[in-house]
């Protein structure tokens, strides 16, 4: 049986004013426990705080019940208060006996009735108290970012500034993402090589980060400070420590009739490969389903060209284990895929093109040098027409598109289109849209600079249908605003596909045990408050694996995460909020229940072997809760058919108890 | 013996319960028959039993048997015992009544059970002869007479007729009472009916099951009877079979927290459940085997030897058609008794 | 014979983040609704078991209100969003039993929400007040 | 009339126990009057041969005794499973019950199982039943032999069938059959149209009749907890009678909930009432209620399958709707 002293508080007049204190200071003495009640003017005053440390040493109190205001306010003071006297400070409770009672209600009676019901229930509940201490783990200063574009890319860089460890992951032989294949940015038009370069140069010399590229994660364990990693190394079939990045071998390559997947298959690359120029690391990688060495045996040209020896048709998948303190995911999108867009005729005529292939068609770098030209006949254009929002803003078309809107393509249209009639005057362009959507610092006025200063004609509708005929694109297109239907000869489509995540996104946040959305976006913690968190403790979100964004949001949310892991890699120790879910394991059944439910995966399964009645052992797969990832809703516990999950401090016999209170 | 004509039945019972409570068995929705208060248009059900014993009747499944009242820290006794009525159970079953028997010896030797023995006193039985059985019937296996039950007053119902008669002095009352509706007649008809059914018993599936294996004295004999490994790997636990049987008398007593205090209660309790006889150390039979054979041996040997050779078992074979996987004491009976 | 004038007891659950905190507001900005309204906190409204809404009923409750943050804003992403199907069927099948389906409601109030908070504790409170005495669901023992 | 006989079934656990695929059979062992069968476990074939049998009064589900006899058995042991079994089966490894690799699972065939209840309101003084084809002849104390036709005895759940597949096992028996788009939520929807009054009466009436024997619960193979709420003094709802009729209302709402999204409806806690309550009636209306806003579910169907109350959307009915949609269905 505890000793409970209950402390009701006057909060000057704001309580003593419509509750008579003195009446709920008697009446709870005769509660079952209560050895001591009293009542003060102002209980949170030092003066207060002292009155109730003297009581529990006069009356060697157990547990301390607090009639006072909003738990929310102070209940953090009276449990500092009460580890003062020596008590576990989770062996208080406080009745809301101000903005629950004495502020709502203005009758002194009602006021003092209530007030007395509330701290009923409240000693109820501290009789069932037990003390908790917070639990501790230790933490693993190395930081693991999956994905290597510029989201990637930030992160890592500005953890390791901070002076730890960061490992990045990345499953192209090269890091720089989606970026490196753009040509120019908006709203500044400066070149993205330009500025993207330079810093995949400095995550290659950075004496804190280590590169595994061509790599995937393949299972994730643990927990917030203590995940443990496995990495696959996919066989490269160089020896990335040889390799010089000469190109030796890539030239001598005769298998060159490869669809060049860093210029979106628009021109060919040999069997070896180096994606790019800039590529970091810049080492060449063998494409293994087009190497006939590989496949056949014949072959071997490579080998005998390479002046480092670095060649190694035996080399295979290599698994590496590391522990991580805190995971960054910046898994990134791409375009959807066309195939589903027949009226678009995508898959029909080369002349039509996403964006994306756009970006190469004009980049220097790109399979033409940057000269617009078509695909089919490498003829310039003189007429293009930018089809957008395909697949974006599709509630209708969910099997095919999205329902969400890209975010990106209203601005980097603009930017084609002025781009176009920029450096081809001669180019008649025209882009369709839903609406032109802009919000974001001089995105506006770049938009408005197309259309005003660079003639591009936009117009508000969208495309039908597109059918190739001779070598001009029919476009079949509907003016909204003029309410009449165009018919356009372009000699180019350009379609600014949705994005959406990376597929490999998925399977990653199973392993994680990250909540992702149903478009495959991972949740973050809070949609306002806690952008860049995980729901899962020490995961964190990173670009646009989160949700569509243009690159200055995707550097600034970078940074963000690498500052919530800065701070949490900075901690020695990591402390849990001891109000958190256990099992016990007499009673789990080991279903799964609570585990489907727990949004932060904290809950795993072992089995273990239990004595039973008959005096036999039997093994049973029973529910542990990690103290460390719990944050103590208590969703487990109601998923729970036996009651074996409860929540320490909100325990089922705890808020029974109130309710028995409440309702006697 | 005393005559009424069927026609008239409901007189009789308008008649009983003027001065006291009449029970009787009443078809429920379902189908099933209980022992229910008799009123204006409650009609006597035509079943062979009703699910429930009317062990109810003198042993509820719940019963209060006092109360604590709080105030703060100060704490009041209440007795919350009634007075019990004057009651009539009409319509019990040869079985039935000799489950009162078995009953009486628990609650009514020392110490007597007062909350019991008030019922009894108080009751009136008035039972009814069978005329046709059902094959789950085995009461003759306990030396039961279907054809001639005990009680207060027997009675003998024919296609037209119910013929009463008094075996003691509470009987004589009973038939006083009822003296102006009943005319006075000869068992002519009544002994047709009896040999008639005498005849069917006869032929009843169980009829040559014998308690020769069972009795006092059996303990040691049949403890290890790998009957009750064979027979337990299938029970569900349920408290089907305790909760209809006329003769199972456990009971646990609990208190429930109303807010303001207590109530202390007591109902019925299931050898078959794991919580049964649970005490500060812990449950002395700990599977379903050893609860199992607790069933069973104390019917069949625990109580005979207690009880001077009587068996706690009467027959009335609701287990045998109540059980969900449909095992019972007859089939443990065959399967020590080998006699199949 | 006079009446005395029947006053409701209703059970309020409120989730820490959002629903206690919206009647902490209700409080600060000095909004009445009736006294018989009892909150409970909980952590998440996911905390709350079907047994202790019965477990109300039982003990004499006349009315139970569940309060968790809006969907989609709970502080543990989902919790409310489980909630929300339990609750749909618990009170579905208490219906379902007869029992009035006036007596049992989710409101979704913000930590902002302390007017619609008073608000919804005016409403509830008025709808359990006419419906009277909870006696479908009732423990006649707590009643002694 | 099952279509899959004794004989064979008898042939196939011989079989295997004989070459040693299993150690143990979980089977139907005869009883006195041909209705009152038991699920036993056989090991010889001598008591497979001699007592084992199959009727239509085979009803009982033995998945969930597969939770216990799996953990104490060396090798495995064969089940014997109709197309409803199948689904609490699957429903059991979903929640990792039992380990599969010790079960041997055959399937049957099913073509509806018999009601005792419905039979014995029939016929007074069953002493034995022959089944031929066209309908089961009782031979009887007081009437001789009685022809009662298959229909006329078929049990509610089976009347209702859900879904004649067979959706685990090792092998099949006879044919596999089809999902079936059965009226079993009629009456159901029946209660849904009454009035609150008339649907409390109704329940009232029904529940009244509870002994809490917990059959009901402890043949449900959904309730498979290692320790029941109700036997469990420290949950706060623990009683071993029903006191009075909140108690009534509480065991049944709290069982039924728990099992909710898990249930697979296969009817045993209806058939082992001693009351006759209609138990499955409550278990439907929260499959109904969940078909209906959270889409078609059927528990069990496969292995894995998220349950619908440890799932949701974010666009899901709003707890007040749930009734607006029950106003429109009325």
């Amino acid at each position: 049986m505890q000793r409970i002293g209950v402390f009701v508080c006057w909060c000057g007049s704001n309580i003593a004013g419509t509750v008579d204190v003195k009446a709920v200071a008697e009446a709870l003495k005769a509660e079952p426990g209560v050895v001591y009640s009293t009542d003060y003017q102002y209980m949170c005053s030092q003066a207060g705080q002292n009155l109730i440390i003297d009581a529990v040493k006069e009356h060697n109190l157990t547990g301390l019940v607090i009639c006072s205001c909003s738990p929310r306010m102070h209940e953090a003071t009276f449990r500092k208060t009460a580890a003062a006297a020596g008590l576990n400070p989770y062996m208080v409770e406080i009745a809301n006996i101000r903005e629950q009672c004495s502020w709502v209600h203005k009758e002194m009676p009602v006021g003092t009735e209530k007030a007395i019901i509330l701290g009923k229930a409240a000693v109820a509940k501290v009789n069932l108290n037990t003390p908790l201490t917070p639990g501790e783990s230790p933490v693993t200063k190395r930081a693991l970012v999956i994905g290597g574009g510029i989201a990637g890319i930030q992160t890592a860089l500005d953890i390791a500034d901070a002076g730890f460890p960061v490992d990045i992951v990345e499953t192209k032989p090269t890091i720089g993402g989606k970026m490196a294949q753009l040509d120019k940015t908006f709203p500044t038009l400066d070149c993205a090589a330009c500025i993207l370069t330079p810093k995949m140069v400095d995550v290659a010399q950075h004496e804190k980060i280590r590169i595994f590229s061509y790599s995937e994660v393949t299972d994730v364990k643990g927990f917030v400070g203590n995940f443990d990693v496995t990495i696959k190394k996919k066989a490269r079939f160089v020896d990335e420590t040889k390799c010089t990045g000469c190109g030796d071998c890539v030239d001598k390559c005769p298998m060159k009739k490869n669809p060049n997947e860093f210029n979106m298959g628009m021109d060919n690359r040999s069997a070896i490969y180096i994606p790019f120029a800039q590529a970091v690391p810049k080492v060449a990688t063998i494409d293994a389903g087009a190497c006939t060495m590989l496949k056949k045996g014949k072959c071997g040209l490579c080998s005998k060209v390479c002046g480092a020896g670095a060649i190694d048709y035996t080399q295979k998948d290599e698994f590496i284990e590391e522990k991580y303190g805190a995971i960054v995911v910046a898994t990134g999108f791409n375009p959807i895929s066309m195939d589903k867009f027949d009226e678009y005729a995508y898959n029909q005529s080369k002349d039509v093109i996403t964006s994306l292939e756009f970006e190469r068609l004009t980049n220097a770098a790109g399979p033409t040098q940057g000269k617009l030209l078509r695909p089919s006949d490498g003829k310039h254009p003189h007429k293009i027409v930018f089809v957008q929002c395909v697949g974006s803003r599709c509630a209708a078309c969910a099997e095919k598109g999205k329902e969400y809107c890209s975010k990106i393509c209203c601005m980097y249209t603009a930017k084609h289109a002025m781009l176009t009639r920029d450096k081809y005057p001669d180019t008649e362009v025209y882009v369709f849209y839903i609406d032109v959507r802009t919000p974001g610092k001089n995105f506006d006025e770049f938009y408005r600079r197309a259309v005003e200063e660079y003639g591009v004609n936009y117009i508000k509708g969208m495309v039908g249908k597109i059918v190739p005929e001779g070598d001009v694109l029919k476009v079949q297109a509907s003016d909204l605003i003029s309410n009449k239907q165009l018919h356009i000869d372009a000699d180019l489509v350009v379609l600014a596909a949705a994005i959406e995540p990376d597929k490999s996104a998925r399977p990653l946040a199973t392993m994680l045990t990250a909540s992702m959305d149903t478009n495959d976006f991972f949740t973050e913690a809070h949609p306002k408050l806690r952008p860049v968190e995980s729901p899962t403790a020490g995961v964190f979100l990173s670009g646009a694996c989160q949700g569509p964004k243009d690159i200055p949001e995707t550097v600034s949310q970078a940074g963000a995460a690498a500052s919530k892991v800065i701070g949490l890699l900075c901690k020695d120790k990591l402390t849990g909020n001891p109000c958190i879910a256990s099992a016990n394991e007499m009673m789990c059944n080991g279903c799964s229940s609570c585990e489907r439910v727990c949004p932060y995966g904290a809950i795993t399964y072992s089995d273990k072997e239990f004595r039973m009645p008959d005096r036999t052992t039997q093994i049973r797969r029973v529910a542990s809760v990690n103290p460390a990832v719990c944050q103590g809703c208590g969703a487990c516990t109601v998923a729970c058919p036996s009651g074996a999950m409860d929540l320490r401090g909100f325990a089922n016999n705890q808020i029974m108890a109130e309710v028995d209170a409440i309702c006697k | 013996m005393r005559k009424l004509s069927l026609e008239n039945i409901n007189k009789l019972f308008a008649a009983v319960a003027e001065d006291k409570t009449l029970y009787l068995p009443v078809d429920q929705s379902d189908g099933s028959a209980k022992y229910s208060k008799w009123a204006e248009g409650t009609v006597w059900s035509n079943a062979l039993n009703t699910v429930r014993s009317p062990k109810d009747l003198f042993f509820p499944q719940t019963e209060d048997l006092m109360e604590f009242k709080t105030e703060g820290k100060n704490i009041e006794v209440i007795d919350i015992r009634k007075e019990s009525e004057d009651f009539v159970i009409f319509g019990v079953r040869a079985c039935d009544v000799k489950s009162f028997e078995v009953l009486d010896r628990v609650f009514l030797s020392e110490p007597v059970d007062s909350y019991y023995a008030s019922r009894r006193e108080h009751a009136v039985i008035v039972s009814l002869a069978c005329s046709r059985p059902s094959e789950t019937c085995f009461c003759t296996t306990f030396g039961i007479d279907a054809i001639n039950p005990e009680g207060d007053v027997s009675a003998w119902k024919t296609a037209t007729d119910i013929y009463f008669k008094a075996n003691t002095e509470k009987g004589e009352e009973f038939l006083a009472s009822i003296e102006a509706l009943t005319e006075e007649s000869d068992d002519t008809a009544v002994n047709e009916q009896k040999a008639k059914t005498a005849d069917i018993m006869k032929k009843l599936p169980l009829a040559d099951l014998t308690t020769d294996s069972f009795g006092g004295g059996k303990t040691e004999e049949l403890w290890n009877n790998p009957v009750w490994d064979e027979f337990s790997q299938t029970c569900l636990g349920c408290g089907t079979c305790t909760f209809v049987c006329p003769t199972c008398q456990c009971y646990d007593i609990k208190d429930f927290d109303t807010g303001n205090g207590v109530i202390r209660y007591r109902c019925w309790d299931s050898c078959m459940y794991s919580e049964f006889t649970r005490m500060a150390h812990g449950n002395n039979r700990l599977t379903q085997k050893e609860r199992f054979r607790q069933r069973f041996m104390h019917k069949l040997v625990y109580y005979p030897e207690n009880n001077g050779g009587l068996f706690s078992c009467v027959g009335c074979g609701r287990c045998l058609s109540k059980c969900p996987i449909s095992m019972n004491i007859a089939k443990v009976m065959r399967k020590i008794g080998g006699d199949k | 014979m006079q009446m005395k004038e029947y006053k409701p007891l209703i059970v309020a659950f409120c989730c820490n983040w959002c629903s206690y905190a919206g009647a902490d507001l209700a409080g600060n900005n000095r909004l009445n609704y009736p006294a018989d309204v009892k909150i409970i906190r909980v952590p998440c409204s996911c905390r709350v078991n079907p047994m202790f809404i019965l477990r109300a009923f039982q003990r004499g409750a006349d009315g139970v209100i569940l309060c968790g943050c809006h969907p989609g804003d709970c502080h543990y992403t989902s919790g409310n969003y489980y909630t929300r199907r339990r609750m749909a069927m618990l009170f579905s099948m208490l219906d379902y039993l007869g029992i009035e389906r006036e007596r049992t409601r989710v409101e979704w109030v913000s930590a902002a929400e302390g007017a619609k908070f008073a608000a919804t504790m005016n409403d509830f409170v008025a709808q359990v007040t006419a419906l009277g005495e909870n006696k479908r669901l009732e423990d006649l023992r707590c009643k002694r | 009339m099952q279509k899959i006989t004794r004989d064979q079934l008898i042939t196939k656990a011989v079989e295997l126990l004989s070459n040693g695929t299993v150690s143990a059979v979980l089977g139907w062992q005869k009883g006195e009057f041909d209705y009152d069968i038991t699920p036993a476990v056989f090991t010889t074939e001598e008591e497979i041969k001699n007592n084992f049998v199959y009727n239509d009064f085979c009803g009982a589900n033995f998945s969930k005794y597969l939770v216990a006899k799996t953990k104490k058995l060396e090798g495995k042991i064969l089940v014997f499973l109709k197309p409803c079994d199948t689904y609490s089966f699957n429903q059991l490894l979903t929640e990792h019950r039992f380990d599969r690799e010790k079960v041997y699972a055959v399937a049957i065939g099913c073509e509806g199982m018999a009601d005792v209840v419905k039979l014995k309101n029939k016929v007074d003084g069953i002493i034995s039943i022959d089944y031929k084809d066209d309908a089961m002849y009782v031979d009887t104390l007081y009437d001789g032999t009685v022809k009662v036709d298959y229909a006329d005895v078929l049990a509610e759940r089976c009347i209702n069938c859900k879904s004649k597949k067979c959706v685990a096992y090792d092998e099949l028996m006879g044919e596999d059959g089809e999902v079936i788009d059965s009226a079993r939520f009629d009456e159901v929807a029946r209660l849904e149209a009454m009035t609150p009054d008339e649907r409390f009466a109704f329940w009232q009436n029904e529940l009244s009749r509870c002994i809490r024997c917990n059959a009901c619960r402890d043949a449900c193979p959904a309730c498979t907890c290692e320790k029941c709420v109700f036997d469990n003094p420290n949950s706060g709802v623990e009683n071993k009678a029903p006191a009075n009729s909140f108690e009534e209302q509480m065991f049944h709402i709290i069982r039924a909930y728990h099992v909710a999204g898990r249930c697979t409806d296969c009817g045993e806690c209806s058939r082992v009432c001693p009351q006759n309550i209609p138990l499955h009636l409550l278990n439907r209306k929260f499959i109904k209620d969940i078909n209906e806003c959270y889409g078609e579910y059927q528990a069990g169907a496969e292995v894995g399958s998220r349950a619908p109350l440890v799932d949701y959307t974010e666009g899901d009915l709003e707890p007040g709707e749930v009734f607006e949609r029950g106003d429109n269905n009325a």
